[in-house]
């Protein structure tokens, strides 16, 4: 069964929509990545994922249960986590803190994953005490992962989650993903780095104008000749 | 006289933050028709170089010195790691706002003809909350289609968030903007293919 | 154009005469006309807090502030001449204060321009504030032994001995050069913080008027205030008013036309503008911080004009007698409810919340009677001051109920397809 | 040594005194605005109606306060903050709620407090009349003259006053744990950081408005009921407070709560200080040396009536130099 | 039907506890006039009150206003506190030509308003108690004082005469400070009194506003030895509010009632109502409603025309003499068309060419938690 299955989603700001019947469904334990141009609607599809706006028609289920519109505080409790693609963090509250509101609903002890996430980022152990706000960008990004990780979360949606990481940390990234992945977590995220990250993809979803252009492996999408020159920019 | 020949000459930067050094002893120039790009990884200190050399912050210590500009105008553009895109303003208003930090006024065919070079037609009136954030990035680099700019750009991450078409042609511009003698310092942890930047590596990084 | 006089206009301006009738019918002529002729100085003064918060969005908290100002202008300019005053060596005296005051201010001012000469933009500051805080004491010692004999024998240095309508137009000015002041620091601010310093600023102008008692008698009152027309111990009550009021609606209607004029010019274009793409002035460069600036004047000055109307109606100088719930408040419904940016709106609002306003009080006392139904005359006395207190109540309901149901008030403004 | 002591009565106890009611008020607003992102213009008069809901609480129970030997309203007061934060919350439920869920711009929300702050008002007018009241009831305030040696005046402070620097040290210390050692208070500032990076992380938003109206409405009440002790108790009390608790909030930063405790003493110390005859501190050195100078009777920087002017210059000049406050508020 | 004196007092602000006593006495007058047949042929004496919250001019003016124009009084007993009287008059009653008598104004400036000789009073003029006042503290070895006043008519003008008188007389004023009414707080000033050294401080204010409050502080503070009051200030209220220890001994003065056969009928009667005949300014405001009356019934019609030549007809010498109650024999003598002479609760009430009347000063002090009258100053 699909961990996660989104149906013909409609949806967008305020009156239009900006989504246009969106399809996406990853399996439990996969790999799902959106790639698309400028403006597709990648970030909206997420958003609409996580209850920060409104679907208009279509469904969403995760595990089969339906949580189309719901809150994103239920969804989190439902084990989900999301990292926005800017304003990730909390600036003015340090490292330690912004991995702490990333467990804000656990009730149970969350030290081993405080643990782990400075073990993934090794930058942020150091800077624990330091406002978030005056990390550098690409450390940023690893405080907004690590907060999302903090929930020990089933399925997680990243919005390109490497902008601004060095390539060294990109390839960190995505191993840990893979890692993640590989406990059990699935995972949609958005990429611009597209080839990169549909190679550990299970799934890829092109987006454009609101919509499914291409779905299919990440394989295969790799190797589409069309796929490659439209969106992977050669 | 260099500084006709250098759009920035920078010697002896140091920088201390957080107790430590990141950079020290930092002696480079950029000439007109050069791109730099400054090196190293995340947390360097590439963005507070930056910010230092276009006078954003304190902390970087040592000798900058700009060429000359032109009546009293800042003699280079500076585009943030953050846009600078105001939510409440439209897009046109933002490209706008952010011409006028350099004293360039436009007029309203001015302004549709660089948004259509960064392919934001048809937006000029949406808000800059809502748009997405290549699009947001656009408009910062709208600025560089604009006549009369300042010609030394100083350009931090001006990647992130383009996708794939807006890389290529962003790399594009850069390359012709040097070719024409402009200058280009910049950050970016994306490998340009169409650009063949001068490396600056920031030593003593973590 | 389409008519200027819609259809709602219509209904609203039928139901609102109605209501002046019943008041007539209920009250008598006397408190009839004396009604008409403040809701005719509160229009003007809802005008100028109206063009400020609907064209230009600015939130001026402080209309009280411009409203005494005008009304004391209006109280100096045309009391008649003290002779204790300007018949001692006082008014030499205080010439020399004047003198070094204006001294002072050169000093200062010179002081601000050190930079010029090589002087640090800090260093600069700091001998500016430190010539500033030196004038400040040489001319506090100058001026209070003069001040105090001015009290002591002339009681206060009295009026002009000028026609009211003098006062009138230089109170409004110096309520404009005060906003002027106000706005130039904190227009560029979020709108709360001009909220705050407009109401900072009303108190301080109130403290002054309050408490400089050689210029203005202080809390002590002045009274009876000269008219422009006869007055009613002359003519009797209604006829001295109902020409007072013709007076108001004869400068309504020009302020009406003038703005009316000014908002379809140009510069009218421009503001709207602003208005309509909101905030960050610089997006367009400077003009748009002198186009807001100007309107805040304009307003201010407009309440500065209605204060002084007001103030010369009421036939008493009182700096007490300002307080933010009559001059601000009250004000600030009428606009909202009326209509931001739309001057018939904002007309019809002066009027529809000064009825409400002044009946919201027998309206009360009844309630209260019934409730309590009569004890002695002391507890009568007391609930019909308590009543009184059910017009605070009222108007704070209406604020809320306004906004979050009529935001746009009664008669929105016409947005108009410009350019 | 007696000018010292005069100076230490009326320029460092009633600037801490006024200093503290500032603090207290001035954080419940930068509290609010961080999280809502408006300038509460009702806040004095949440204070105000505390302190009269603590008025009719002890004129219910008087004798309440005999039992613990401290005054009957400061220890009534739990239950008029219990009260009063209901009531906060209830009037953002009624109020200020559906404006925010309508997405208007912050400045009407501020307008509709200004609404709010005029019902609050009548309402306490119209059931308890203008006049001004004391809080004690059936007792009298404690007043502690304390003797210093070599000085034949003494020390004065009140019962009231040793309770509100008492508590506002209290509330300092305690806010500090609350916000940055508790779930609920580190949320809160995760909120007034980044609201939606907030709702993404699992954390109910209502929920910590809600808390924030309960700690804005208590803290009200403690400054208010304190403030009546301290002097009486007036319905228009909070026109005299608002403006040096703005002034206070903006000088620490807005949204900074250690700015806006900073702040508030900056204020009430500078209105002391403003309003302070200095030439009663250099009496003794004209004593010392009568022909080295001339001693005017009165040294003040402003004259008392003047007072209110004090914070608005403190105000206007922050705003002017640095409008981001002293500690780097949030917004401009 | 009804004849309408109107009362205008301020019944909330800083007088709200001396108000109601006044208007006893005024209504005293009017329930003896009906009791004992009415007026102009049987007609009742009815008496509308409005508030003028006492400091601020421009609610005053409204309620004059009110009853001048809505209600159709033909005369007013008020206002209270000057200032509110001074606007009253010169903004309603004036225009309106209506008699204004005022039992408790005591401002000198109420007898310099323009005001066609519409305006009278029951009461001394404050030149006078600021007389009495300054030679009682010097007769009592105080010799230097502190002065704070509240910064309106009645404040600054008892103010001035008592200082004026006692610096004359050899006293140091150390301090003259105004204040303004309605502030919770009035330290800062008290600090800047205090900084002069003065240890008699002498507070011109009213009873429920900020003279309380200074009391009470000046007490707290306890920067100062002996707390000195004047009329505003007199009433048990403040001392229940206050505190006696903290008032104790406080010296005070008001405007009495002289011993004349007038006072004690006075007394007499109201103590039949349960009013106290000591209440400050009660026999003035009896005095001023029943010279009202008599003034009405004088002139015969319920206009305002003329009325305040009736008044001083009804009240001045010569005539048969009226004591306070005798409105029968009063109606009979006037309809006889004999002059009469009033003789008050609280004075003979000879209106001189302003509308004043000259009267006695009464020494106050604080005993036993309660004000109790010593005696006349001379
Ligand atoms: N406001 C600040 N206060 C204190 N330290 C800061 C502040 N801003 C940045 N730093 C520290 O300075 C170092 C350099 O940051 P900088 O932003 O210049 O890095 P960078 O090279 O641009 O990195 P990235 O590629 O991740 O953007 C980092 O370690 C960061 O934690
Ligand atoms: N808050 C908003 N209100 C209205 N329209 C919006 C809003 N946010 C985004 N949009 C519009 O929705 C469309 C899709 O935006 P979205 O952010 O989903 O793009 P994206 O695929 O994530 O692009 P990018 O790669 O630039 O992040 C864009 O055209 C944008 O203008
Ligand atoms: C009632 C009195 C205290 C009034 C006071 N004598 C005054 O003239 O204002
Ligand atoms: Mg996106
Ligand atoms: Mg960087």
């Amino acid at each position: 069964m699909a961990i996660f299955e989104a149906i013909n989603v409609h949806g967008g700001y305020g009156g239009m929509n900006i989504l246009n019947g969106v399809n996406m469904s990853i399996e439990q334990g996969e790999i799902g990545v959106i790639v698309g141009p400028n403006g597709a609607g990648k970030s909206t599809m997420l958003k609409a994922i996580f209850g920060l706006l409104h679907v208009n028609e279509g469904s969403i289920a995760l595990r089969g249960e339906d949580i189309t519109n719901a809150d994103p505080t239920v969804l989190v409790s439902k084990g989900m986590a999301f990292v926005p693609q800017e304003k990730n963090i909390f600036p003015s509250l340090t490292v330690h803190e912004n991995l702490e509101m990333g467990a804000y609903s656990r009730k149970d002890s969350f030290q081993h994953m405080l643990d782990q996430v400075y073990e993934f980022f090794p930058p942020l152990k150091d800077k624990r005490k330091q406002p978030a706000g005056e990390l550098s960008g690409g450390q940023r990004q690893m405080v907004a992962m690590g907060r999302a990780l903090m929930m020990e979360p089933s399925l997680l949606l990243l919005d390109e989650p490497t902008a601004g990481l060095s390539p060294l940390y990109m390839n960190e990234i995505f191993d840990r993903i893979i890692t993640i992945n590989k406990a059990g977590v699935g995972i949609l995220m958005v990429e611009q780095h597209a080839k990169q990250a549909l190679r550990i993809a299970h799934k890829g979803f092109v987006l454009a104008a609101g919509q499914n252009r291409f779905t299919d492996t990440g394989e295969n999408l790799i190797n589409d000749p069309e796929v490659a020159k439209t969106f992977l920019g050669g | 006289m260099p500084l006709n020949t250098l759009a920035l000459q920078a010697s002896d930067l140091s920088c201390e933050r957080d107790d430590r050094h990141l950079f020290s002893d930092l002696t480079f120039s950029l000439s007109w028709g050069e791109c730099v790009r400054v090196l190293g990884p995340n947390g360097a200190g590439k963005t507070t170089l930056l910010r230092g050399l276009v006078g954003l912050n304190h902390y970087v210590d040592g000798a900058m010195r700009w060429s000359a500009s032109v009546d009293g105008r800042p003699p280079f553009l500076y585009s943030g790691h953050k846009t600078g895109v105001s939510a409440h303003l439209t897009v046109a208003e933002n490209l706008r706002y952010l011409v006028g930090l350099s004293g360039v006024v436009l007029t309203d065919a001015q302004v549709d003809e660089a948004l259509a070079s960064v392919g934001l037609t048809g937006f000029d009136d949406s808000l800059g909350s809502e748009l997405s954030a290549g699009q947001q990035r656009r408009i910062a680099l709208a600025q560089l289609y604009v006549e009369g700019m300042p010609r030394c750009w100083v350009l931090d991450e001006p990647f992130v968030a383009l996708d794939k078409k807006g890389v290529a042609e962003l790399e594009r511009h850069l390359a012709r903007h040097c070719a024409l003698g402009g200058a280009v310092l910049l950050t970016t942890h994306h490998e340009p293919t169409a650009l063949a930047p001068r490396p600056l590596m920031l030593q003593g990084a973590a | 154009m389409k008519s200027l006089i819609g259809k709602r206009e219509l209904i609203l301006f039928g139901l609102l005469l109605l209501a002046i009738v019943v008041v007539f019918g209920l009250f008598g002529s006397a408190y009839g006309t004396r009604m008409l002729v403040e809701i005719a100085c509160y229009a003007i003064i809802a005008l100028g807090l109206s063009i400020q918060w609907g064209y230009a969005g600015q939130f001026n908290a402080g209309v009280m502030g411009f409203v005494a100002l005008g009304g004391f202008f209006a109280m100096f300019f045309s009391m008649p001449i003290n002779d204790d005053f300007w018949g001692s060596d006082l008014p030499g005296q205080l010439g020399g204060v004047f003198l070094r005051i204006a001294i002072g201010l050169a000093l200062i001012y010179g002081a601000s321009k050190l930079n010029r000469f090589g002087l640090s933009p800090k260093l600069r500051t700091v001998v500016t504030v430190l010539v500033a805080i030196v004038v400040y004491f040489w001319i506090k010692s100058n001026m209070v032994p003069v001040t105090q004999a001015i009290e002591r024998d002339a009681d206060f240095i009295g009026g002009l001995g000028l026609p009211p309508w003098s006062g009138w137009i230089v109170g409004g000015m110096v309520a404009g050069f005060v906003g002027y002041f106000i706005g130039r620091i904190c227009l560029g601010l979020r709108s709360d913080y001009l909220a705050i310093a407009t109401l900072g600023c009303a108190e301080i102008i109130k403290a002054f008027l309050k408490n400089e008692d050689w210029l203005t008698r202080g809390i002590a009152t002045v009274s009876p205030l000269p008219w422009p027309v006869p007055q009613p111990i002359d003519v009797g009550f209604v006829a001295a008013r109902a020409m007072y009021f013709s007076v108001t609606a004869v400068m309504i209607m020009a302020i009406y036309f003038l703005l009316h004029r000014a908002y379809h010019a140009p510069w009218g274009r421009m503001i709207r503008a602003i208005r309509d793409n909101e905030i960050s002035a610089s997006a367009m460069g400077k003009d748009v911080n002198k186009r807001s600036l100007e309107i805040f004047v304009l307003g201010c000055f407009l309440m500065g004009l209605g204060g002084a109307t007001l103030g010369t109606f009421n036939g008493l100088f009182d700096p007490s007698g300002y307080v933010p719930l009559n001059h601000t408040f009250l004000v600030l419904v009428m606009v909202i409810l009326g209509g931001p940016g739309n001057n018939t709106g904002t007309i019809i609002g002066a009027a529809v919340v000064y009825i409400i306003w002044i009946m919201s009080e027998p309206l009360a006392l009844w309630i209260l009677q019934v409730v309590t139904s009569a004890g002695d005359a002391e507890a009568q006395a007391n609930l019909a001051s308590r009543a009184l207190q059910a017009r605070v109540f009222s108007i704070g309901l209406l604020i809320v109920l306004v906004l979050r149901y009529a935001p746009k008030g009664l008669l929105p403004e016409k947005i108009q397809q410009h350019n | 040594m007696n000018e010292f002591i005069f100076f230490v009565n009326n320029v460092l106890i009633s600037g801490a005194v006024s200093g503290s009611v500032y603090a207290i008020g001035a954080v419940g607003v930068t509290l609010v605005f961080s999280i809502m992102r408006f300038a509460h213009f009702a806040h004095a008069d949440m204070m105000t109606l505390g302190a009269f809901i603590v008025l009719i609480l002890t004129t219910l129970f008087p004798g309440v306060g005999a039992v613990v030997g401290l005054p009957t309203a400061f220890v009534l007061m739990p239950i008029a903050m219990a009260v009063t934060a209901g009531v906060a919350v209830g009037i953002d439920r009624a109020f200020y709620k559906p404006l925010r869920q309508h997405n208007v711009k912050p400045i009407v929300i501020v307008i509709a407090s200004l609404g709010v702050t005029l019902m609050l008002q009548g309402l306490i007018r119209l059931f308890a009349g203008t006049s001004s009241r004391s809080l004690y009831v059936d007792e009298f305030k404690q007043i502690f003259r304390i003797d210093v040696p070599f000085a034949s005046r003494p020390l004065v402070i009140t019962e009231p006053q040793i309770l509100l620097l008492v508590v506002t040290i209290a509330c300092v210390v305690g806010l500090h744990y609350f916000l940055n050692k508790s779930r609920m208070g580190k949320a809160m500032r995760a909120m007034s950081d980044n609201p939606d990076l907030a709702r993404v992380s699992g954390i109910n938003t209502q929920t910590v408005i809600m808390v924030t109206w309960i700690i804005a409405g208590s803290l009200a009440v403690i400054a208010g009921t304190l403030l009546s002790l301290d002097v009486t108790l007036k319905p228009d009390l909070s026109f005299f407070l608002l403006l040096p608790i703005f002034a206070a909030a903006i000088v620490g930063g807005v949204g900074h709560p250690y700015g806006a405790i900073a702040g508030g003493f900056v204020v009430g110390f500078a209105e002391t200080m403003a309003v302070f005859n200095w030439a009663v501190l250099l009496r003794p050195l004209h004593r010392a040396f009568p022909n080295l100078f001339e001693l005017p009777a009165n040294l003040t920087l402003v004259g008392t009536e003047y007072k209110i002017v004090v914070p608005f210059f403190i105000l206007i000049a922050i705003l002017v130099w640095r409008p981001t406050g002293l500690f780097k508020g949030k917004v401009i | 039907q009804e004849i309408k004196v109107g009362f205008l007092g301020g019944f909330t602000g800083p007088i709200e506890s001396l108000a109601p006593g006044i208007l006893q006495g005024a209504q005293l007058a009017v329930s003896q006039v009906n009791a004992q047949g009415g007026l102009l042929n049987g007609r009742t004496l009815s008496m509308p009150t409005a508030d003028t919250t006492c400091v601020d001019a421009s609610a005053a003016s409204n309620s004059a206003d009110r009853l001048v124009n809505s209600e159709g009084v033909v005369a007013i007993v008020g206002g209270l506190c000057s200032g509110a009287t001074i606007a009253a008059a010169n903004n309603a009653g004036i225009p309106g030509n209506v008699v204004m008598i005022s039992p408790a104004s005591t401002a000198p400036a109420v007898s310099d308003i323009n005001d066609n000789d519409l305006v009278f009073r029951t009461v001394p003029s404050d030149s006078f108690q600021g007389i009495a006042l300054a030679r009682l503290l010097l007769s009592k070895g105080i010799r230097e004082v502190a002065v704070t006043f509240l910064n309106n008519d009645y404040g600054r003008g008892l103010a001035d005469a008592f200082v004026a008188e006692y610096q004359m007389s050899g006293g140091q004023v150390l301090a003259n400070v105004a204040h303004e009414e309605g502030r919770a707080d009035y330290r800062s000033e008290l600090g800047n009194i205090a900084s002069s050294g003065a240890e008699t401080l002498v507070v011109l204010a009213y009873a429920d506003g900020s003279g309380q409050t200074i009391v009470r502080q000046a007490y707290e503070s306890g920067n100062f030895l002996q707390l000195v009051g004047a009329d505003g200030m007199v009433g048990d209220a403040l001392v229940n509010a206050v505190g006696a220890q903290a008032l104790e001994g406080m010296i005070a003065t008001r405007a009495g009632s002289p011993e004349i056969e007038g006072a004690d009928v006075f007394a007499a009667a109201a103590n039949a109502v349960n009013l106290d005949p000591n209440a400050v300014y009660a026999a003035q405001a009896y005095d001023a409603a029943f010279l009202l009356a008599l003034a009405i019934e004088k002139n015969g019609s319920a206009d305002r025309d003329s009325l305040s030549d009736a008044l001083r007809s009804v009240a001045t010498a010569p005539g048969e003499v009226i004591l306070p109650g005798e409105w029968e024999k009063a109606k009979r003598l006037i309809a006889a068309g004999q002059d009469i002479n009033y003789e008050g609760a609280a004075g003979s009430q000879e209106f001189d060419a302003k509308g004043d009347v000259p009267g006695v000063v009464v020494e106050m002090v604080v005993r036993n938690g309660r004000f109790e009258t010593l005696g006349l100053i001379d």
